[in-house]
């Protein structure tokens, strides 16, 4: 119900219509939905998730576990919504979750009935037999029953934003602790950031009374905001949660910052990622339940929440609540109901007396306070409307029943000290307050070894006003003064983890510590007697505190429960780990701007507008894009390979091979170095001249290869594979700064720099000199050596190599000159019949000439000399990287499988990773292989199927035919060379 | 000890569950044993208890530091798979999950092995490459997998987009009877088992030193007493450099922290695990309903078990690529563990350079998934002093010869 | 995530600019080694639950290797210093005797670096 | 009249300079431009030419004609251990000015951009999401962001993405 006076936040000049399930509803401007629905006198909210128990609203905050909504419709749909947290907005839709068919009528709840039969760990004890029954018969019914909101159907249309933010002193909360650790700090000249959750700043204080600086909290709260806003190196954001304090001070807040308006232009939420100098936690504190028979009853509320509920939106469950406590703060409570004008029949506080400022308050209000009293049940179904009274010290004999709409119930407090934990700081257990508070002594430590988290207020340990602000003020500056501030004194509160202490198992039962996962001090005593000891093992036995507030209102009362069944003091029982984050965080905020377009850079060659302008599909390689190949109208991606491939054999192809890479190696020690680098020795290769390098790692595997250029005296152009262009760059680098660094080389990547065309074909000498500029004649510029000129004008350096076997030219020219470069060949090759050709016609035709492809020949486990390349290995040079490594007695061994060409006996194409299969079975029954296809291809070229492969001493098994298996097929193939097409080579000798 | 049943269930219930035994005992350590395995998780305890089933040897005490099950078995992603492309790693993995398929039933304890099948998706050329080579690989090693088109991935996981732009997905690798497990069950499954054979798991007990005379191990000491035994494993996952020390020998092994994470819980949306080697990323949905992700390892040295979140950022932004319905899910929960990371990736079940001493570790980002067939092996290793055929490839030594078994080769991703 | 400081730029950036290179100070074996030295150079890591010595290369930044004296099992970091040395600095040393004590500080100490 | 704009510079002419950290060859080489040798992560500027620090032996020279610096070069450079190169196709510039420069920049680096942090003359090699960059500082609102030539098209879409005013966060406010 709405209470016709008070409510500090909300507008009641503006009403706003919501829809929840398939009821519109009205509440006001200031509301949150749990608000507004308590205000239209809806408390059932939500169902539990294993019993399917009717659940309403326990809090009033982010440690809601109960009043979980789908937010919004279609693709905007967000499951899990806490209802306590969500600012009401016009057209606002929630529907509630884990229900069939309706909220207030769930078939589901039929767990509930058989609950005594389903107790924690049940399902490890049954579903067992027989076998195919549990994926079949028993899983899916629990995974149905299991989950809470539906999975979003559609991809989220909203939009992430993410920044980098730094600063001095980072505050995580912005009640009145939080505020004066920021005011003390920026007032020290440092630069802060202080973060709130909610959509107003103050915290409790505003709603808990006392005084600040003489007047009301809120004022001060106020004023502190100001100051704050009007300092230039102060970041203010309210909406924003303090999601996670990692390592070396890493903060990841996440803000809110459409969605209290239900939508808007810009991004739903932004994910600041920060690097504070030291974090100041002040994220208070949580109320704890009481633990008594029918906890869970909708109605029955944390005393805070309640008290929130009236003085911050009017509005209350009922005309009359009842308290039930253990401390002094709850009487705040009473009070504040007995000030709304609702009725509070009696205050059941469960210690022997209570006679500090605000009980005596509470009695001249009017209101009847029973000492050594709890609650042995609630009545009422679907919410409450009556408790039982009993002698809080004894088994739960009912002395009396109370009719009530609401039961205000607390247990004491807990910091939120997750942001203290998350990154390593530890807890040490407060008597007096009963609760687990920071260990000054073990703070989590920053980068040199420092501490990097403070907490203040609530979340140390300081409840009381005057104390909360001063620790507040210590923490943003150890040397400010603390505003001074007044509140009443309270009495100790007495530790009650149980309620009535001497209950029976039945009423244990019904005695919920986690409201959401449906755990009972009776589960935490049934793992405890199971020997499910461990705080951690009764957690993950009973799901304590796996809910989605991950145990901020259970985590304190499961392990006391835990401490008392095993006999064991509290703290020796100790903690579960805060891991992050502090509350859930949104995983596309996580993910950020990267969707889409920018999911991933995507690299572009200078020529890349050229290739798709002309049809050419792609291959990622890489980051890179390059043309797979460039279909023709109506032809397939294979008849447009065969007719590239036969092309380039016969009349004149173009490849666009800007992504090799290209590293300069310059200096006195360049030679040396390079003897080091590659297998083959460099030193040796005269200016003007290319040679074939391979490189090894320390292992001796083949990891790169590619054409070396000497370029001068004391100069190499190395070109690497595509993928290998940083790389190996970064190897080079690597060996020259932490092994070699007395050696006196430089090295460039030049690979953007350059853009570099492959002219191949038998009309390739006829196509350059129709550019003209260069003297491309065979005597001019062999086979293997390159010449520096202008072709068409342009700057470039001619390499005369082959991938092909066919008479090849790569011509590189600055990369901005690329598109003109090409656009030239095209039109001087016109006549020569030109086609660009793309990766896979260039894959065919090496294949062709049995030359290897770096990532299909290898793979990380084989060597040069598997592959016949042993002419590219130096015998005279006394060391290089891998040499050692090829030594060991598994490379050295002769039975390896080396490279072979492969025929099919039916001129077929082998599939694709097909092994060949061998004699008999090995020792663990494997059906035994003597070796792999590598690459295998439809040849244009030979018009059958070839194919490379690793066999099994194959050099010397020429002519033997194996069987292949793959694909569930079986496939005859003949050892053949490895060269397929022109073995004399006569196509480039021209 | 009473036997789990429906039977039991409401035998207990009718009396409030005051009768159900400890699943495990918790006795006081002896004086020596005839053999102790150091670390209760679950490679530890599947070893114990394989000594006892397999090889009759019961007087065995395991040593766990801290809570059984704490290590990496409570903390991973319980992907249970053997689609592997080398032998040796087909050969452990397959044993391990065809162990898994009876595992509930042997162990009288659930432990929730859902074969719900598990695709490795191919999202380059060059992936396609790779896992038609495993798939022709398995064939012949006996474990059961396909190649499978962008078609049947849509309909085993329609939550998927498969259509990129980025990375369409051009088929997978898919094991149907690969899938997940319930990890903590899977280690009271084993202790329990272990406890009924009379051998003793004693949690609390941290080894702080290695007794070698002569080149043979004699027993360890413990913060509860030294342990006499002749006969000592180490399967400690991320501790495995620290007891070697001890031993004073080096392993091959370095620790490195993955970490995962889960969303809160939703409605079943995803029957199958998934995992994308491409764009980094793994994902499931678990019984309870989370989205079960996980990502690659920390690149430096880590003990902290806590990881460095650009990794989570990374992995969450390709899943959502792939699975767009994530991005308005929450992540409740991250987490990290530490996993040793061996020279070639895969696992060390072997001899030592001390008599008497074997190792179990290396399990890398897969280790869950191989827990009983890890176990089988190292028992065997305990009791016989020698390899079997299952663990004889994984010797600690092979790095030395050169022989590695490297599966970074088909599958990079962490699993 | 890490912070480190590069002691070529003196900047103090995340660890997402930089790029980790395992254990570091391993001297390399050629072809005159043994097959012991060899593994040992290529595998046999010290690995500790403590101060380890760590290669870093600045990738996103000026591109050099550094190295690092940090605490794997706190993620303190006692110190980086250029990749061209045979053993951390006396700063970092004493850095880490005072941290971690002078035990901690001899295990890793490998006589002062290299000038040249 | 936009808080921010991002223009993709004209094509600027570029030059790698390597030498050993503290050769004699340093200052003779770089005055030979008109230059002075760049402290630290500093932009030196002459006109129309500066030397940006990239590494204890390497500074990028913008020089409006990168063919006639290399010529300069040869003299000062004669004998001594060094590489020297035209680079300036392998990279592109961008321009991002105006009061909300840094708050855009702020978005895709992981980089205190701090006016106090970052002030004019500052240069910075480091990361824009997911790509290396170079960021320098000409003015205080006049930022400049320098990435290779390949992913041009990548930063361009993140800095468009980074300066939608409905994205604006209100960092570093005056």
């Amino acid at each position: 119900m709405r209470l016709e006076t008070g409510g500090r936040l909300i507008d009641r000049t503006r009403p706003l219509r919501f829809r929840f399930d398939d009821r519109w509803m009205t509440g006001l401007a200031g509301d949150t939905l749990a608000s507004a629905l308590i205000g239209q006198g809806r408390i059932l909210m939500g169902r539990s998730f294993k019993y399917h128990r009717p659940r309403g609203p326990v809090a009033a905050g982010l440690e809601e576990p109960n009043a979980l909504v789908t937010l919004g419709t279609g693709a905007r749909a967000e499951p899990n919504v806490r209802a306590t947290q969500t600012e009401l907005f016009q057209g606002l839709r929630a529907d509630s979750q884990n229900r069939w068919p309706s909220l207030a009528f769930d078939l589901m709840a039929a767990n509930d009935l058989v609950s005594r039969f389903l107790p924690a760990g049940f399902y490890y004890k049954t579903f067992i037999r027989p076998r195919a029954a549990w994926k079949h018969l028993f899983e899916p019914a629990i995974r149905r029953a299991a989950g809470l909101g539906p999975a979003p159907k559609a991809a989220d249309p909203d939009r992430y934003d993410q920044v980098y933010a730094f600063c001095d002193v980072l505050v995580a909360g912005g009640g009145v602790a939080g505020l004066a650790a920021a005011l003390a700090a920026a007032r020290t000249g440092a630069r802060v950031m202080l973060f709130e959750q909610a959509p107003h700043w103050g915290g409790r204080a505003p709603v808990d009374g006392g005084t600040v600086a003489g007047g009301d909290p809120a004022g001060w709260v106020a004023a502190a905001v100001a100051e704050l806003a009007a300092m230039p190196d102060v970041t203010l954001r309210t909406r924003a949660t303090v999601a996670a304090v990692h390592d070396h001070g890493y903060v990841l807040v996440e803000e809110r910052l459409t969605d209290h308006l239900g939508g808007g232009p810009g991004p739903r939420r932004r994910l600041w990622r920060i690097r504070a100098g030291r974090v100041v936690n002040a994220c208070g504190a949580f109320e704890r339940p009481l633990a008594f028979p029918g906890n869970d009853r909708p109605g029955v509320m944390l005393a805070s929440a309640l008290r929130d509920y009236v003085v911050n939106w009017a509005v209350a469950p009922g005309p009359a609540a009842v308290v039930v406590t253990n401390n002094d703060d709850a009487y705040r409570t009473a009070l504040a109901l007995r000030r709304a004008g609702i009725s509070v029949p009696v205050i059941a506080d469960a210690r022997p007396a209570a006679d500090g400022p605000l009980p005596q308050a509470a009695r001249a209000a009017g209101i009847r306070v029973a000492t050594g009293t709890g609650i042995a049940g609630t009545v009422g179904r679907g919410r409450v409307v009556a408790v039982q009274l009993c002698d809080a010290g004894g088994g739960g004999h009912v002395t009396e029943t109370i009719p009530c709409d609401a039961v205000a119930m607390s247990g004491g407090w807990s910091p939120a000290v997750h942001l203290w934990s998350q990154p390593g700081g530890r807890l040490r257990w407060d008597e007096a307050g009963a609760m687990f508070v920071p260990d000054p002594d073990h703070p989590p430590t920053g980068a040199a070894g420092e501490p990097i988290v403070t907490c203040a207020g609530a979340a140390a340990g300081a409840l009381r006003l005057p104390d909360c602000i001063a620790s507040g003020a210590r923490a943003g500056d150890p040397a400010a003064a603390a505003p001074p501030a007044e509140a009443e004194a309270e009495a100790p509160l007495l530790p009650v983890w149980v309620m009535p202490s001497g209950a029976g198992p039945r009423k244990r039962a019904k005695m919920w510590l986690d409201f959401q996962n449906d755990v009972k001090v009776s589960d935490v005593e049934l793992a405890a007697r199971e020997g499910y000891r461990s705080v951690e093992h009764t957690k993950r036995y009973t799901t304590l505190g796996m809910a989605t507030d991950q145990g901020k209102l259970s985590n304190v009362n499961g392990l006391a429960v835990l401490a008392q069944a095993l006999d064991e003091a509290i703290p020796r029982v100790g903690t579960t780990t805060f891991r992050p984050p502090f509350v859930p965080v949104t995983i596309g905020a996580l993910a950020g701007e990267a969707r889409g377009a920018v999911f991933q850079p995507l690299r572009r060659t200078p020529l890349h507008d050229w290739h798709a302008a002309h049809g050419a599909v792609w291959e990622p390689v890489g980051l890179w894009r390059r043309p797979y190949c460039y279909p023709r109208a109506n032809e397939s991606r294979a008849d447009a390979v065969a007719r590239e491939v036969l092309n380039t054999r016969r009349a004149l192809g173009l490849l666009d091979a800007s992504t090799l890479g290209k590293i300069v190696v310059k200096g006195p020690d360049a030679g040396r170095f390079l003897d080091m680098i590659y297998t083959g020795a460099m030193s040796s290769l005269p200016v003007g001249r290319c040679r074939y390098g391979l490189l090894c790692n320390e292992q001796g595997f083949l990891i790169d290869d590619g054409v070396v250029a000497r370029l001068a005296e004391d100069t190499w152009l190395c070109h690497t594979t595509s993928g290998g262009a940083d790389r190996i760059h970064v190897w080079m680098e690597d060996w020259l700064q932490t092994e070699w660094w007395n050696w006196r080389v430089f090295t460039l990547n030049l690979t953007e720099q350059l853009a570099q065309i492959a002219v191949v074909g038998p009309h390739a000498r006829k196509a350059l000199e129709a550019l003209g500029g260069m003297d491309v004649s065979k005597a001019a510029l062999p086979f293997m050596h390159w010449a520096e000129g202008t072709l068409a004008g342009i700057p470039a350096r001619v390499f005369r190599i082959s991938f092909s076997g066919e008479l090849s030219y790569e011509v590189a020219v600055p990369a901005d000159r690329g598109v003109e470069l090409w656009e030239r060949l095209v039109a001087a090759g016109g006549p020569l019949g030109v086609m660009p050709y793309g990766t896979e016609a260039l894959h065919v035709m090496r294949a062709e000439k049995g030359f290897i492809m770096i990532g299909d020949e290898t793979d990380g486990t084989v060597i040069p000399q598997d592959l016949g390349l042993g002419w590219a290995i130096s015998a005279r040079k006394p060391d290089y990287l891998g040499k050692r490594g090829q030594m060991r007695p598994a490379l050295a061994d002769p039975d390896r499988w080396r490279l072979v060409g492969l025929m099919t006996l039916d001129g077929s194409v082998i599939p694709e990773g097909a092994y060949a299969v061998g004699a008999g079975r090995n020792a663990n029954g494997q059906t035994a292989t003597e070796g792999r296809v590598t690459s295998t291809y439809f040849s244009p070229t030979l018009n059958r199927g070839i194919a490379l492969g690793l066999i099994r001493r194959g050099p010397e098994r020429m002519g033997e035919v194996l069987t292949f298996a793959a694909e569930g097929r079986r496939v005859q193939a003949r050892i053949v060379s490895p060269v397929f097409h022109d073995p004399e080579g006569k196509a480039q000798d021209v | 000890m009473s036997r789990y049943s429906v039977f039991a269930i409401v035998r207990e219930g009718l009396r409030h569950h005051t009768g159900w035994p400890r699943a495990w005992a918790s006795p006081e350590p002896r004086a020596r044993y005839d053999a102790i395995v150091v670390g209760a998780g679950g490679h530890g305890l599947a070893t114990a208890y394989y000594l006892g089933r397999n090889h009759g040897i019961t007087d065995v005490a395991v040593l766990e530091k801290g809570w059984l099950g704490g290590g990496n078995t409570g903390r991973n992603t319980t992907i249970i798979r053997s689609n592997y492309l080398q032998d040796p790693s087909a050969a452990i993995y397959e044993k391990s999950r065809a162990l898994y398929e009876t595992l509930s039933q042997e162990l009288n304890y659930n432990v929730m092995f859902s074969p719900r099948g598990v695709m490795m998706l191919a999202q380059t050329e060059h992936e396609v490459r790779g896992y038609r080579r495993t798939a022709a690989a398995n064939a012949l090693q006996g474990v059961e997998t396909e190649f499978i088109g962008p078609r049947r991935v849509k309909e085993l996981c329609p939550i998927m987009n498969i259509d990129g732009p980025r990375y369409p997905v051009l088929g997978a690798l898919w094991q149907p009877r690969g899938g997940t497990g319930r990890h903590d069950a899977v280690a009271w499954g084993y202790a329990r088992a272990c406890s009924q054979m009379g051998m003793h798991i004693i949690e609390n007990c941290a080894v702080t030193g290695i007794t070698v005379e002569g080149g043979q191990v004699r027993g360890v000491d413990t913060t509860r007493g030294p342990i006499g035994c002749d006969r000592l494993g180490l399967v400690v996952a991320g501790h495995s450099s620290q007891l070697a020390d001890m031993a004073g020998f080096r392993l091959p092994i370095e620790s490195l922290c993955l970490q995962a994470l889960v969303s809160e819980p939703i409605k079943p949306c995803m029957d199958v695990v998934v995992m994308a080697n491409t764009v980094h990323g793994y994902m499931s949905q678990s019984d309870k309903g989370e989205m079960v992700i996980g990502g690659g390892t920390d690149g430096f040295n880590n003990y902290t078990q806590r990881g460095s979140h650009h990794h989570i950022e990374e992995t969450l932004r390709a899943l959502v690529e792939t699975f767009p319905m994530l991005s308005r899910l929450k992540m409740l929960r991250q987490w990290g563990g530490i996993v040793d990371m061996t020279g070639d990736r895969s696992p060390l079940i072997s001899k030592t350079p001390v008599g008497g001493i074997f190792v179990n570790c290396g399990w890398g980002t897969g280790g869950f998934k191989a827990i009983p067939g890890s176990g089988w092996a190292m028992a065997e290793l305990m009791a016989k002093g020698e390899p079997g055929p299952l663990a004889a490839e994984f010797s600690m030594f092979r790095f030395r010869e050169g022989r590695f078994i490297d599966e970074s080769v088909a599958a990079g991703v962490a699993h | 995530m890490l912070m480190l400081v590069c002691p070529y730029c003196g900047v103090t950036a995340e660890e997402t600019e930089f790029a980790p290179g395992g254990e570091a100070h391993l001297s390399r074996v050629g072809p005159d080694g043994s097959d012991e030295a060899f593994e040992a150079y290529l595998f046999a890591r010290a690995n500790p639950k403590g101060v380890h010595l760590e290669r870093w290369r600045h990738a996103y930044g000026c591109g050099k290797w550094f190295l690092a004296a940090r605490c794997t099992a706190t993620l303190e970091v006692f110190g980086t210093y250029p990749a061209q040395s045979k053993g951390p600095p006396p700063a970092v040393l004493d850095r880490i005797a005072d941290r971690r004590g002078a035990g901690a500080a001899a295990r890793v100490g490998r006589g002062a670096p290299d000038a040249s | 009249m936009s808080d921010v704009t991002v223009t993709r510079a004209t094509p600027q002419g570029m030059v790698t300079l390597k030498l050993p950290p503290g050769d004699v060859a340093w200052g003779p080489a770089l005055a030979a431009l008109g230059l002075s040798v760049p402290a630290v992560r500093r932009l030196e500027r002459a006109g129309d030419r500066a030397a940006l620090w990239m590494a204890p032996d390497e500074v990028l020279l913008l020089v409006p004609d990168p063919a006639a610096a290399l010529a300069a070069l040869a003299g000062p450079l004669a004998g001594a251990h060094h590489l020297a190169a035209d680079v300036g196709a392998a990279r592109v510039v961008f321009a991002v000015a105006g009061p909300r420069a840094r708050e855009v920049l702020a978005k895709l680096c992981p980089v205190d951009l701090h006016p106090a942090a970052f002030p004019a003359g500052s240069a910075r090699r480091t990361r824009a999401a997911q790509v290396a960059c170079m960021l320098w500082a000409e003015a205080a609102d006049d930022l400049r962001l320098s990435c290779f030539r390949s992913v041009e098209g990548y930063v361009a879409d993140l800095l468009t993405l980074s300066a939608d005013p409905a994205g604006s966060v209100g960092l570093f406010r005056a």
